[in-house]
């Protein structure tokens, strides 16, 4: 597979942050800065939409910067799974800026100036994750964003932001010093070099043991991921302004961890090596376990973004549930469901949003009648829900079919029914949302009258109904993604 | 002109004297003279190094004097690099220090000035020279100076913590002494190469076997590794601004440098660790060093002790990874000598902008800063991520090498502490961030103080213009040095392959 | 050198060492320990390191003396042990 | 036993010098007060300095002085006639180092009696834990 | 542990010690071809190891700085005591703003005043000029007997710290002002650098009075002794002066105004 040495992984990292400038110098002119920000999306999301060809002709683009110690630089290396990861946190970047604008301003929060260089440094940091060509970068890019995502989680400054920031920050860097950096550091002492390879870097370093004591590390270290039980950071983490929990905490952080754990279980164990000590089904059990369990408890939420935030990590679990499948559909359904879950959870966020910004409503229960005022919004809602359940015509469907068939490859009926089973928990969290809202009656409603339509702003109503429109696309064309997972993962 | 190897110790010096005449002749001349000299002896620093760098190691007989008749300078690559990182530092701080300097030490700036010189000359002797004995007197020198300069701060506890610094620093020195004067009864010279070749003889010999151990306690006391560290916090917390800038970074490192110029020049690594048996001791202790440091800084609620305390626990790296005895965790330790100096310096410049200000820099006290100083927070983050060990700041780099070679000796005791360190580090550091970006009074001047935080390269006045309260900024003097600093520490991690490549491999061949 | 001499020179060197340590008044202290320099000096003046010697005389019995009275004299001269 | 005695009677005066050195010592570590501490401090140099000038000596040698200056250059010196006039230079400085340091451990100890009008360690504790 | 390292010293005085076979012998045979200087320590001292009494010249002006940091401070006491020469009536002000209209008839004085003794101030006035012709004769002399800067200057300023015992502090301060002190001091060590860095242009090394010889109206044999006398000086005066700021300062408690 030929490496084409380019500047564009570079470039794509570059242009969000070095919009940064720009951002704070027009700090006093919001329509300036907006604009500048989403220039900068624009000009991301091209510049990896023009190394989609050659990705899928099944190069690969590769840069290297500096060499720190021999076998482990700070270098880009573009492939198909990448590829698909920062393609969709590139697109979504553009539509959720459009929805932080009307969100923000909606809100009239205090320092938008901030909030917007911070999201646009976690989104290079995002797009730097996904193209990093070695663990070393990886990590880099990774405590970059933990980092960065800080002040936008703590970004209310009361009391209650900043007991979720410091929660934050102790379950996110301490478990990714304390466990994937020595780890990490293991692996090169074992190895001497750190880059990615299909076929894993451990030649018969590694006994059994061993083995399963690092894949542990990594699995739980990056925490971003929400297994369980480093999850707790995420419900925490929403008390951030919405578009931060839509774009980051259901997008770009949290999938960076899982990306972070695909790339390690294929790049750096290597499916053979996984096979060979069937470490698989380890991983396995500990992410249905957190299927299950985040399902439960998010039935049990009454604020909406806390249940969303649940349903999050569970469907996280997913995606690594699926790579440890070790059997091609379940990689397939794993990985796609990178890219399904992430659109329609972000509808999801959206519409939590706007009904906060429309109606300064939270709670579920709240929510009765409500489908009435916002029907776009609630459409919106039902079609997410609709993605994230797994049902068609959304592609939530697709990748939770991949995932059936990839349990039935690899003879583990079992935890097909553990699918089945959050799927079905899934529809009861989700569907009676929507039922109340178009059926249920909320408190200041009086019979007979037809209540007036009273949406959310524009900016808050066109993204979302744009991400649920492409969910339902990517139902019926969902090949642009199944081809790159099959050039990435050489399948 | 081949001069240059002592002209970078005896430029600082005759601008000390300068200086101390112009203490009595015209005050405020003191002042440009030290700085020029210190930037004369910068130059000739950075000549040299480039000099080692093309043709390998310099000798320089000092007064002509064949050694060990004489005196002799020998200038390799690591106390090249070491003469730089001692006189750039220094320079630098003397640039930010002005204000700061006629605040805290009102009437008698010029003889500061002098004493601050001689400190550096000290200094940069102790890593120039080549001979055992002349390094006990640069010593000396500068512990001199750096009693007197304790003394000045703190107009209560200074002299105190100044008179027991007395005590053990004398301590120190005398082992050291002893140790040299071991040394000596059994080989007869004091230049470090020749007793080298002398000592090969007597691999066995109770003597040298003493005579190491004194050097390498009184050492110890000297760079405050941890049971003999008590000196420390008090004497830096307590000091002026200024001064704590400088010594911070530099005494502790140079001393790191001693101790290993004498255990690769003078004794070598056979004897070390083929004929002695207690580098593994003394990597435990510099475990316990580590962690103790960490959890002292954590006990603390002044910033400047809690970093003291980070610096007790900094030593530990560097001692444990030259005691590694392998060349990963050599590489690690001299790496590390270059990176700390420079994260120290960051982190006591931007305190020093901080104590500019508020006067008291109790944690209590800092509430809501990051937006009166953005400038300065921006170089505190980087200088604490840093420390922390965050990629891509040097930091990370060095402590990489460090658990390298813990892996490759075996001693996960030491990769452990290295990890908790950091984690340690990682909360204190995160409190104090805590502290300042969450406000006291209006939720509102948070603003853009963290929005350089994250990268430091943009601070900007402009940028909390519409924050209510105006910034209230350190003079612009103090916030270059910080701001350049700070960019180094990212520059130099990300070209840290180089630096090793370039620098400490070839030295350690 | 006669080693008798030598012997009673090096336990005076010795018994001045501990009285200046021990005896409770600083003034005291001081004239004690420029007797213990001066003893040192002898000493070494018996081992024939002149220049040291006369150092020693000059500085340890001298000059530092004399600082040790004058501090004692800003201060005071009253101690506990 | 015997062997002992020789022991000690060829190296005395380095048993000595440890002797002294651990009265220092004492001085510093036990001592309550600040002056009593320095006198510690000084005992402690001047022992080691008799070290070095113990290493210097050599028996039935003269001082480091040359005779017969006038007997021109030509006249062969025999260095086993001289005492090692190394140590000694060690030591003058060694003196004047300790001598710099006793100045301002004095200067210092001034300062500290100006402030808290003790020298004691113990009442100085007093005073700084009471403010 | 100290004991233990004793163990293996060779005998105590055993002129084949390799402490004194090694380097030293080398010096003893050719120092004084080299350098014209019988008295080998001094040459050793100020030629060889020239370099190490460089810093330690600077150690002792580091001492006098430090000093003068630590201790001197030029506010004025706020009691001052004045004693009427003709009577004796000694009047006591209480704020230093208040100035005593008639100078030259009153003396100010120290609070602890007594009539200084008469025998005491005769015999010091006769026997300190005495000291200060030693103090020289022991720098100058230092190449051919025991001696030298160091040891001269602690005797030169030990005679002015006897005058200023003797009379009081104030008599001493009149005669040698405090600049200028500070002046010598920093100049003292400067001879010295001096000296050293001017061998640099000469074509030498740093310090390598050798070179010096083209300056100097002598044999080239005796150029390093030269060399050797004027650094001497040097350290002379600043050893001097430093120990008489470092009294001074101490006695006075930096005020420089009254004291033993």
């Amino acid at each position: 597979m030929e490496t084409i040495v380019s500047i564009k992984p570079l470039l794509a990292v570059l242009v969000s942050l070095l919009v940064i400038p720009a951002l704070i110098s027009s700090s006093d002119k919001p329509n300036a800065r907006e604009s500048w920000t989403f220039l900068a999306g624009i000009i991301t999301f091209l510049i990896v939409l023009s190394m989609l060809p050659v990705i899928l002709q099944g190069k690969q683009i590769g840069l290297t910067l500096f060499e720190i110690v021999p076998g482990a630089d700070i270098a880009f290396r573009v492939d198909g799974l990448g590829m698909l990861f920062a393609l969709v946190a590139s697109s979504l970047y553009i539509i959720t800026s459009i929805y932080s604008i009307g969100y923000m301003r909606g809100l009239n929060e205090h320092g938008q100036t901030r909030f917007v260089c911070f999201f646009a440094l976690a989104i290079s940091a995002t797009i730097g994750a996904a193209f990093s060509a070695n663990l070393l970068t990886l990590y880099l890019f990774y405590e970059i964003l933990s980092l960065a995502t800080y002040p936008l989680v703590a970004h209310h400054q009361d009391e209650r932001s900043k007991v979720s920031g410091r929660r934050y920050l102790i379950f996110i860097l301490g478990t990714s010093i304390g466990l994937v950096l020595p780890a990490m550091i293991y692996c090169y002492h074992l190895t001497g070099t750190l880059e990615f390879s299909t076929a894993g870097i451990f030649a018969d370093q590694l006994s059994k043991p061993a083995a399963i004591v690092l894949l542990l590390m990594f699995v739980f270290g990056f925490a971003k991921a929400g297994i369980m039980p480093f999850h707790s950071w995420l419900p925490a983490a929403m008390v951030a302004p919405t578009p931060v929990s839509a774009l980051l905490h259901a997008v770009a952080v949290v999938k960076v961890g899982v990306f972070s754990i695909v790339r390690v279980m294929t790049g750096v164990f290597g499916i053979d090596l996984l096979a060979k000590y069937d470490l698989g089904i380890i991983v396995m059990i500990i992410a249905s376990t957190t299927i299950l369990l985040a399902s439960c408890i998010a039935l049990s939420q009454d604020e909406l973004k806390r249940r969303l935030a649940y349903s999050t990590i569970s469907q996280l679990s997913y995606i690594i549930f699926g790579v440890a499948l070790l059997s091609p559909q379940g990689l397939l359904g794993g990985v796609i469901h990178i890219a399904m879950h992430a659109f329609g959870k972000i509808t999801l966020f959206f519409c939590a949003g706007a009904i906060y910004v429309a109606t300064g409503k939270k709670y579920i229960s709240q929510m009765g009648g409500l489908g009435k005022k916002m029907p776009f919004t609630f459409a919106a809602f039902f079609i997410g829900s609709l993605g994230v359940i797994g049902l068609p015509p959304t592609g939530g469907f697709y990748s939770k079919w991949n995932l059936i068939l990839g349990t039935l490859e690899a003879q583990q009926s079992i935890f097909m029914i553990v699918l089945l089973v959050s799927s079905f928990l899934n529809a009861f969290y989700f569907l009676p949302i929507v039922y109340q809202g178009f059926f249920g009656k909320s408190e200041e409603e009086v019979d007979g009258v037809p209540v007036k339509i009273k949406e959310a702003n524009l900016c808050l109503v066109i993204p979302l109904m744009i991400t649920a429109v492409i969910s339902i696309v990517l139902f019926f064309y969902p090949t642009i993604f199944v081809n790159l997972i099959n050039v990435g993962l050489g399948l | 002109m081949d001069n240059y190897p002592v002209l970078i110790v005896v430029v600082p010096l005759i601008a000390a004297l300068l200086a101390g005449l112009a203490v009595w002749v015209e005050k405020r001349l003191s002042y440009p003279i030290a700085l020029t000299g210190l930037a004369l002896s910068t130059f000739c620093a950075v000549k040299v190094l480039m000099q080692v760098i093309a043709t390998g190691p310099i000798q320089y007989k000092i007064a002509g004097w064949a050694p060990p008749m004489g005196i002799e300078y020998r200038i390799d690559l690591l106390n090249a690099m070491v003469l730089v990182i001692v006189s750039g530092i220094a320079c630098l701080n003397l640039v930010a220090s002005f204000e700061s300097v006629s605040q805290e030490t009102h009437d008698r700036t010029g003889a500061f000035y002098s004493i601050y010189c001689l400190f550096v000359t000290g200094l940069l002797g102790v890593t120039a020279t080549g001979d055992l004995f002349n390094l006990y007197v640069l010593i000396e020198i500068t512990s001199l100076s750096s009693y007197a300069m304790v003394a000045l701060g703190d107009k209560d506890r200074g002299p105190l913590a100044s008179l027991n610094y007395v005590f053990i620093g004398v301590i120190g020195a005398s082992f050291y002494l002893l140790g040299v004067g071991y040394l000596y009864m059994q080989t007869g010279s004091l230049n470090m190469a020749d007793v080298s070749l002398i000592l090969a003889g007597h691999q066995g010999s109770s003597t040298v076997l003493t005579g190491f151990i004194l050097c390498m306690v009184g050492l110890w006391i000297k760079m405050a590794l941890f049971p003999l560290h008590v000196w420390l916090p008090n004497a830096y917390s307590y000091s002026p601004v200024a001064f704590s800038r400088a010594v911070a970074p530099l005494m502790t490192k140079v001393m790191i440098y001693v101790m290993i110029r004498l255990m690769i020049t003078v004794f070598g690594y056979d004897y070390i660790f083929k004929t002695l048996h207690f580098s593994d001791a003394v990597v435990v202790l510099a475990s316990i060093a580590i962690l103790f440091g960490g959890v002292m800084a954590l006990a603390q609620k002044n910033l400047k002790k809690m970093l003291a305390y980070i610096i007790v626990c900094e030593i530990g790296y560097m001692v444990g990874g030259a005691w590694m005895g392998n060349q990963l965790g050599m590489t690690g330790a001299i790496l590390h000598i270059l990176n700390d100096a420079l994260m120290t310096f960051a982190v006591f410049l931007a305190v020093g902008n901080m104590v500019y200000k508020l006067k008291n820099v109790d944690l209590s006290n800092l509430t809501g800063i990051f937006g009166k100083m953005p400038w300065t927070m921006a170089g505190f983050v980087i200088a604490a991520f840093s420390i922390i060990g965050v990629p891509p700041t040097c930091g990370f780099f060095s402590k990489w090498y460090l658990i390298m070679a813990a892996f490759e000796k075996g001693a996960y005791h030491f990769a452990a502490a290295l990890i908790i360190s950091s984690l340690i580090c990682a909360v204190l550091f995160f409190r104090v961030f805590e502290i300042c970006f969450f406000p006291a009074v209006s939720p509102d001047h948070g603003e853009l103080g963290h929005g350089e935080s994250g990268h430091g390269e943009l601070g900007h006045g402009k940028s909390d213009a519409h924050s209510p309260i105006q910034m209230e900024e350190a003079p612009v003097s103090m916030l270059i040095v910080s701001g350049l600093v700070s960019l180094s520490l990212i520059v130099v991690g990300l070209f840290s392959g180089t630096i090793v490549n370039t620098i400490i491999l070839p030295f350690l061949k | 050198m006669y080693w008798p001499i030598d012997l009673i020179v090096l336990t005076f060197v010795i018994f001045c060492a501990i009285a200046a340590i021990t005896v409770k008044d600083l003034l005291a202290t001081a004239i004690l320990f420029g007797a213990y320099s001066f003893m040192m000096c002898l000493l070494w003046a018996v081992m024939g390191a002149v220049d040291v010697a006369f150092t020693e005389a000059t500085v340890g019995a001298g000059v530092s003396t004399v600082f040790f009275v004058a501090a004692i004299f800003r201060t005071s001269r009253r101690t506990k042990d | 036993m015997t062997d002992l005695l020789a022991l000690i009677a060829a190296k005395y005066n380095y048993w000595l010098y440890v002797i002294l050195m651990m009265i220092g010592l004492y001085a510093m570590i036990a001592k309550n007060n600040l002056i009593k501490k320095l006198v510690g401090m000084n005992i402690f140099q001047t022992a080691i300095i008799l070290f070095y000038v113990s290493i210097g000596y050599k028996r039935d040698a003269t001082l480091p002085i040359i005779e017969n200056v006038h007997g021109g250059h030509g006249s062969v010196i025999h260095a086993i006639n001289y005492i090692n006039p190394l140590p000694h230079v060690l030591m003058l400085t060694a003196i004047v180092v300790s001598v710099a340091t006793f100045g301002v451990a004095m200067a210092l100890a001034v300062r500290i009696y100006q402030r808290y009008q003790t020298l004691e360690e113990d009442e100085l504790r007093m005073r700084l834990s009471e403010k | 542990m100290l004991l233990y390292g004793t163990g293996e010293f060779p005998d105590w005085g055993d002129p084949y010690s390799p402490a004194s076979v090694h380097l030293s012998n080398d010096y003893l045979e050719k120092a004084f071809d080299q350098t014209q200087v019988p008295n080998i320590v001094t040459a050793v001292l100020a030629d060889y190891r020239g370099f190490d009494t460089m810093f330690e010249t600077a150690v002792i002006f580091t001492a006098g700085l430090a000093c003068f940091l630590l201790l001197r401070d030029f506010r004025e006491k706020e009691e001052r005591f004045y004693r009427h020469t003709a009577t004796g009536v000694i009047l006591h002000v209480k704020d230093s703003q208040k100035v005593l209209l008639v100078e030259r008839e009153f003396e100010h004085m120290d609070k602890d005043w007594v009539p200084s003794d008469l025998i005491i101030r005769t015999v010091c006035r006769i026997i300190i000029p005495f000291i200060q012709i030693y103090g020289l004769y022991v720098i100058a002399h230092g190449d051919f007997s025991p001696g030298g800067g160091f040891q001269g200057g602690v005797i030169l300023g030990s005679s002015l710290i006897l005058l200023a015992i003797s009379y009081n502090l104030k008599t001493l301060m009149r005669r040698v002002k405090e600049k200028i002190l500070g002046i010598y001091a920093a100049v003292g060590v400067l001879i010295y650098v001096g000296i050293a860095v001017i061998c640099m242009p000469m074509g030498g090394n740093f310090l390598d009075y050798s070179k010096l010889a083209p300056l100097l109206p002598s044999d080239p044999h005796h150029v390093r002794a030269l060399g050797m006398l004027g650094v001497e000086i040097g350290v002379g005066i600043a050893v001097t002066a430093v120990m008489v700021i470092i009294y001074v300062n101490i006695v006075s408690a930096g005020r420089h105004d009254e004291g033993l």
